[in-house]
């Protein structure tokens, strides 16, 4: 299916005007930055274009059933006339339909959307189907693939994708301490640097290293990762996890968590368990598994857990966003299932992997 | 940082003395080249090259801006690199600043031609939509993801390959007022725009170790060396930059002759290149 | 001669002065010091082995570190920093622990004018407070000029604004003695006259003869007159503390 | 960083020169046109040189080019960073900045990575650094005034104060541009030129040496073309050692007496 | 360096910079008490002072000067701002003191002396409030346009007496300043009109070409020890005495401040006068060099 913006705006005046219609609003002005549409509209002329016609003939008919006006904007104040219809208008037509890439959703109007969604209308994140913006079942996890041994010169590396976010971690040591200061006598020092690639997210990011949200992070995963090495083992050396985000579709840290324990386990540091992570939301009154980009931020309550799943010890647990406590239960109960869903494609990851390495020595 | 036992070092020095090095390649030749193109789904055009284990990604944004008062008829390029970590240990934090300025630095030499524009390998005045108005910014991103060696090559290849999957938006501009500072436009989400690369430089890293020059060197290598000169050439042969690495002084007569054995291999490259990239793109449109 | 102030002091009169010690648990001495709104809060961390870079080994540094009420440090607060790094260095002993560093924090609380000085009382009891060996204490008044030449002591933010002119001046306490009267005495004055630091703002009348700069001296006048008032308040709230302080540590 | 206490940054516009599009003035082919400063197309400007400029450095020196001045003080060999590991070579370290007055639109006087590394690059292979093991000589340029060909302005200008400082060196290292203008190829640009030059190149050259320590080449170059540049350069470079030799030699001279 | 010989057994046989800068104190106190320092100044004098004007010509406005060795470049750039609403009809300052790595061996790049943010808050508050500088002449169009005159300093050269060197820069920078002639175009921006051709546009500024400074700052810092006090005081003499107090006087005799950040010495009132009083003289110095720089510009 094949959209000229001429075709996508007349749409989307036709089903804003719907809308406006059933709220029965009184005098309303449009304002719409395409001059080809105010002109279909306003012009009380025959109507000579094809491709629109059937809408140009309904929104006309609406103009002049209501006492509405139109005028044209100029782009740069536009983006509440244009973007909100646009996206809607997305949704409802074309988004099932396509396979979901981001950046067919410009930031401006995610920034609108983020804006003015709570007063405006209740989005819509799992058709009356129950279907999710990207096709899948509530309690469906995105596509998960991992790699073992990505990079040549890490101890141990590895690349882990959850859908359409995608990873690369990196482990080198245990090592000699670098600041001798950091030495502990009784254990391994373990470190974790996140970052993520200017081109990982939609709109293009400027300053990718040190701010907060990445410290956080880093402190996340190193934290969720120590709980599971034996770092005893190890006492006056250094581990070093660098976490590269080069696809971010939400859930990252689930994606680094996992990424960093396949790292870990290729580099052969010993480790209590696998740790596996996964994160599941609550929109639209389901608990949805493994949210991505746009479920993410749509502002609900957003629960990262951290599993050690066999010994079946949660190890991290976040939120933002309230939630009642019963329902959190379930939300939770989802995430851990799955966490376990990763932990066993991992297992597998592994013993695939150590089967090739079996194959490689023996023969 | 790396560390070589003398023993190790004359075993590199020797082995180019006599044209076999370490991994059985001769001086002249580079290790196999893997491109792959559109690994980003979000930039506008991306790629991934792989040269042994070194191994690092291009991504292209294109953004809507205004052009530069000075140059109302041209668009505008930037180049960043980065170091990630996961390269090595001591691109962590800032580690890795200094080598991603360097890179960026003597990309942006090599690949965007002198002050006025002329040499670049992308023309700049397709980036513009309306003259002194609208133009296209395009970011160039590299993000070294492994490093041995001959990183500034395999950026160049990679850039390169990224911008052949490159498409930009097709932009109809609406008629407005000659007055109006910006004008309404309209980006299509359908119809993307190619770019033509074949103007676009390879970038030839010759690395002098003893008397003699490699190409594509490993960081083995690269720690035995004494100068290298990095030399972007296009397909007509002309010089489209030129970086020199490295303290050590050089003969401006050995300079000359580097920059005619660049030439020599780059047609190799180029060809090399070319025919990978559109295995590349021949394997995205199957998929 | 009488000027109505904002809040109905005299021009002589200090706002009124309250100080409290050993306000933090973890610093080694602290205290908090507060003239009508303005208030302060001191931290003293030392003294640590070893000094920083580019500072005499052979003697005892002190590092200070101004911290705004919102907001980051600017020049201003650098300002502040060395001013009061330099005063203190010069009450401090710094022969007795040669090679440490001792760390003040000044945590403005709030600002209502004269918070330099304030600023200054505040790190002196907190100095006190940690054991850190002195000279003597040193007291900070600000001294406001009006347009009309008059002196008023202890301006808030709003008169700050205000005057023409105004001064902080730090001077020594008065010091109790065995000696006889007059051997403390330089040059015809006693020691406590003495100043220690002085920072002006804001143009001071024109004098027509050689040495005349009445205005400064004015205000060097009053504000010796009401340091000693403050150098008393100081040592009867510092020593009322101490029966607490030998308490803890029996 | 308001000047008024406490006023927060204003807007502010900066004050546009006359429309006059001085481009236009080169960007014909022909080989008539005249350069702004009425030099040949193979004519330097007048360099002049004094070392001892910042008495507080172990060496230092003052360059002015037309209009590019800029002062190089070299200090050390001191101690190095005590983060640094041991080495029994010495080290350079280099940097470069601006006045924020410097060039013609106010900038932030911020340091200047490319050009500190380059400086680097230029200088290091002329300095005997086994004379300094463990420790460190700090080269710190700072651009008074920025008027074109300012890389190589301040590389010459370092060795110089290098040269004062009493480091060792193998040669002095002098540093010249060209500006490839259509079909021209000019030496020395200065900021007009350089604003619309088609490609540049700058070589920095040990001349009694006869070795190049740094190339860099922009824009596009045929093979000809190149060599035809890397002459004129090096040529330039040897008339320029000529009167950085003189310079160190009369402040050697002063010394005596 | 004629120095009389040194009593303790060692120090006789030792050398005068040996001993110099093993024990800087007792080498500079033997000095003063000949009421002589080791540059052969009397204790109240000056270093020689030079002042040259216009040395930065992409500027609107600059000055080198030097005081002994320090030296101090100080440009102002004059840039177009809308003026605040409270005070249409004025124009604004913003001083910025900056020490390069260049100047001295303590400062390393990346990190700014500690010197910098102290001298230019002084700086900025003493030439705000000497009022030499009437912020209206600034003015373009009242609420429209008025002018941001960015001074920065350099220090060049650090060698004791920093904020002196800098005050006079900032003063001679502004006595040197030559304000564009400039227009309002069409769109509402101010643009510089060139003097051969002016094309229809009227200049707005065609009287304010030079700012009238009245009553110019100039200031002397000393250093004060045991009973002596020694005028502008070199790097070394600094590092060694610690008490410092810096007298700022306007040309009409009034005082624009006193600074005195701590120090071991105490000053006592006839102290102050007698800075004061050293001050004054100087003050008198300055502003003859100050003339002689302005009308050697003139005549050129």
């Amino acid at each position: 299916m094949k959209t000229e913006p001429h075709m996508a705006e007349m749409k989307a005046v036709e089903w804003a005007s719907a809308i406006v219609g059933d709220l029965k609003l009184g005098k309303v002005v449009w304002l719409c930055d395409s001059m080809n549409t105010v002109n279909t509209v306003t012009s009380k002329e025959e109507l000579c274009v094809w491709d629109t016609f059937l809408e140009a003939t309904i929104i006309r008919g609406r103009f002049e059933a209501n006492p509405w006006t139109m005028q044209w904007i100029n782009r740069d104040q536009n983006y509440l006339v244009d973007a909100f219809p646009k996206f809607t208008l997305k949704n409802n037509f074309t988004f099932l339909k396509f396979d979901v890439r981001r950046d067919v959703i410009s930031p401006c109007v995610k920034n609108f959307l983020q804006s003015f969604k709570p007063s405006f209308i209740e989005m819509e994140y799992v058709s009356p189907e129950g279907l999710r913006l990207d096709g899948r079942r509530p309690m469906e996890m995105r596509q998960i693939r991992g790699e073992i041994g990505a990079l040549a010169k890490a101890d141990g590396s590895a690349v882990f994708e959850m859908g359409n976010t995608k990873v690369i971690a990196a482990v080198y040591g245990p090592r000699e301490v670098q600041n001798r200061s950091q030495q502990m006598n009784e254990q391994a020092l373990v470190r974790c640097e996140y970052s993520m690639a200017n081109f990982s997210t939609g709109d293009r990011m400027r300053k990718p290293k040190g701010d907060r949200r990445s410290t956080e992070i880093s402190l996340v995963i190193r934290q969720a990762m120590e709980a599971c090495i034996l770092t005893h083992l190890m006492p006056r050396s250094q581990i070093d996890i660098f976490v590269q985000v080069l696809q971010a579709d939400g859930g990252i840290r689930s994606a680094c968590i996992n990424a960093a324990t396949l790292a870990l386990a290729d580099a052969g540091i010993p480790m209590r368990d696998l740790v596996t992570s996964c994160s599941a939301g609550y929109l639209n009154s389901t608990a949805l598994l493994d949210l991505n980009y746009v479920e993410d931020s749509a502002g609900g309550p957003d629960v990262t857990v951290g599993y050690l799943p066999k010994l079946d010890k949660v190890t991290l647990l976040q939120m933002d966003a309230k939630l009642p406590l019963d329902i959190f239960e379930n939300v939770m109960q989802l995430a851990t299932e799955g966490c376990k869903a990763v932990a066993n494609y991992i297992r597998e990851i592994l013993l695939e992997n150590t089967k090739q390495l079996e194959s490689r020595r023996g023969v | 940082m790396v560390g070589l036992s003398l023993g190790e070092k004359h075993f590199i020095q020797g082995g180019i003395a006599q044209d076999l090095r370490c991994d059985g390649r001769k001086r002249l030749t580079y290790r196999p080249i893997y491109v792959e193109t559109g690994v980003i789904p979000q930039a506008n055009g991306s790629a991934r090259v792989r040269m042994g284990a070194t191994d690092v990604i291009a991504s292209v944004k294109a953004e809507l801006g205004k052009p530069n008062p000075f140059q109302p008829d041209k668009g505008k390029v930037s180049i960043f690199v980065d170091c990630s970590p996961t390269a090595a240990p001591t691109f962590e934090g800032r580690g890795g600043e200094e080598l991603s300025t360097e890179l960026s630095a003597a990309l942006h030499r090599c690949l965007l031609g002198g002050k006025s524009g002329a040499g670049a390998g992308i023309d700049l005045s397709s980036l513009v939509v309306v003259e002194g108005k609208i133009c296209w910014d395009l970011y160039i991103d590299g993000l070294v993801v492994s490093s041995d060696g001959n990183l500034l090559d395999a950026l160049g290849a990679a850039i390169k390959a990224a911008l052949s999957n490159t498409g930009i938006p097709r932009v109809s501009v609406a008629a407005s007022a000659p007055g109006d500072d910006e004008p309404e436009v309209d980006i299509s989400d359908e119809e993307f725009l190619q770019f033509d690369t074949s103007g676009v430089p390879v970038i030839v890293t010759l690395t002098k170790v003893g008397k003699h020059y490699i190409v594509d060197a490993t960081t083995e290598e690269e720690s035995q060396m004494s100068s290298a000169v990095s030399i972007s050439i296009n397909r007509q042969g002309h010089i489209c930059g030129l970086t020199k690495r490295g303290g050590a002084g050089v003969d401006p007569s050995i300079i000359l002759d580097m920059i005619s054995v660049a030439k020599h291999v780059s047609e190799q490259l180029l060809n090399q290149l070319d025919s990978e990239i559109a295995a590349a793109e021949a394997v995205n449109e199957e998929s | 001669m009488e000027i109505d102030r904002i809040d109905e002091r005299t021009p002589n009169q200090l706002r009124p002065l309250i100080c409290s010690r050993n306000v933090l648990n973890r610093a080694h001495g602290s205290s908090s010091w507060s003239q009508g709104d303005t208030k302060v809060l001191a931290a003293v961390y030392g003294p640590k082995a070893g000094t920083k870079k580019n500072e005499n080994p052979e003697r005892a540094c002190i590092e200070v570190i101004w911290k705004p009420k919102t907001g980051q440090s600017g020049k201003l607060e650098k300002e502040y920093e060395m001013i009061l790094k330099r005063t203190l260095q010069s009450i401090c002993i710094l022969t007795i622990n040669p090679n440490t560093t001792t760390s003040v924090i000044i945590q403005v609380v709030s600002d209502d004018g004269a918070l330099l000085p304030c600023a200054i009382n505040a790190a002196c009891a907190a100095l006190v407070d940690a054991g850190i060996p002195l000279k003597h204490l040193a007291v900070a008044v600000c001294c406001g000029l009006a347009d009309s030449g008059d002196v008023m002591l202890d301006p808030t933010k709003l008169e700050e604004q205000k005057m023409k002119a105004f001064t902080y001046l730090v001077f020594p306490n008065s010091v109790f003695s065995v000696l006889p009267e007059g051997s403390l005495q330089v040059e015809g004055e006693p020691v406590e006259n003495g100043i220690i630091t002085s920072v002006t703002q804001g143009l001071m009348s024109v004098s027509f003869k050689f040495v005349q700069v009445e205005d400064y001296l004015h205000c060097i006048e009053r504000g010796r007159a009401a340091s000693a008032k403050m150098s008393a308040f100081l040592r009867r709230s510092l020593q009322s503390q101490l029966p607490s302080d030998t308490l803890k540590a029996g | 960083m308001a000047g008024k206490a406490g006023a927060t940054p204003t807007t502010y516009a900066p004050s546009p020169t006359t429309q006059k599009t001085k481009s236009l003035v080169f960007k014909n082919d022909d080989v008539d046109w005249v350069r702004p400063d009425k030099r040949g197309f193979q004519q330097c400007r007048p360099a002049f040189f004094r070392t001892g400029a910042v008495n507080a450095a172990s060496g230092s020196a003052y360059a002015e080019f037309g209009n590019t001045k800029v002062i190089v003080s070299v200090f050390g060999p001191r101690e190095s960073k005590k983060a640094m590991m041991y080495s029994d070579v010495g080290r350079l370290n280099c940097n470069v900045s601006y006045t924020t007055f410097a060039t013609p639109i106010r900038g932030q006087g911020s340091d200047h990575k490319e050009f500190s590394s380059m400086l680097h690059k230029s200088l290091e292979g002329a300095i005997i650094l086994e004379t300094f093991p463990k420790t460190t000589v700090d080269v710190f340029a700072l651009i008074l005034e920025s008027g074109g060909s300012d890389l190589p302005v301040v590389i010459s200008c370092a060795s110089v104060a290098l040269a004062d400082a009493g480091i060792m060196m193998y040669d002095l290292v002098a540093s010249v541009s060209v500006s490839c203008i259509g079909k021209n190829l000019i030496i020395d640009p200065i900021l007009e030129e350089e604003s619309c030059q088609d490609g540049s190149l700058m070589i920095t050259c040990m001349p009694s040496r006869y070795e190049v320590t740094q190339l860099t080449v922009t824009g596009e170059w045929s093979a000809p073309k190149i060599s035809e540049g890397v002459q004129l350069c090096l040529d330039a470079c040897s008339k320029l050692a000529k009167i950085m030799r003189s310079c160190l030699k009369e402040s050697a001279s002063s010394l005596e007496e | 360096m004629g120095l009389p010989n040194v009593s303790g057994d060692f120090s006789s046989e030792m050398d005068v910079d040996a001993f110099r800068r093993l024990f800087p104190l007792r080498f500079y106190e033997r000095h003063l008490v000949e009421s002589i320092r080791p540059d052969a100044r009397p204790l109240g004098r000056a270093r020689d002072t030079t002042l040259a004007l216009g040395a930065v010509t992409s500027t609107d406005g600059s000055a080198l000067a030097k005081i002994g060795l320090t030296t101090m470049l100080a440009a102002i750039k004059m840039e177009v701002m809308t003026p605040s609403i409270e005070t249409p009809d004025e124009g604004c300052i913003a001083i910025d003191f900056h020490m390069p790595p260049i100047c001295s061996p303590l400062v390393r790049p990346g990190r700014p002396a500690e010197a910098e943010p102290v001298v230019s808050k002084q700086l900025c508050d003493t030439i705000l409030s000497s009022g030499m500088i009437n912020m209206k002449e600034l003015s373009l169009i009242s609420g429209k346009a008025a002018w941001m005159a960015y001074l920065d300093i350099y220090c060049l050269d650090a060698d004791g007496a920093l904020f002196d060197a800098a005050l006079l820069s900032a003063v001679a920078a502004f006595s040197h300043l030559q304000i564009p002639v400039v227009s309002m175009n069409d769109d509402g921006r101010v643009v510089i009109i060139s003097e051969e051709h002016q094309e229809g546009k009227d200049p707005v500024n065609k009287e304010k070409r030079k700012l009238t400074l009245s009553s110019i700052p100039f200031s002397l810092t000393s250093i004060l020890h045991k009973k002596y006090i020694l005028a502008d005081p070199t790097a070394e003499e600094e590092s060694i005495m610690d008490t410092l107090v810096t007298v700022v006087l306007d040309s009409s005799g009034r005082l624009v401040s006193l600074y005195k950040p701590g120090g071991t010495v105490l000053a006592y009132t006839s102290a102050i006068q007698d800075c004061i009083a050293l001050t004054r003289q100087r003050v008198k110095e300055l502003r003859n060099i100050l003339d002689e720089a302005v009308s050697g510009m003139e005549v050129d």
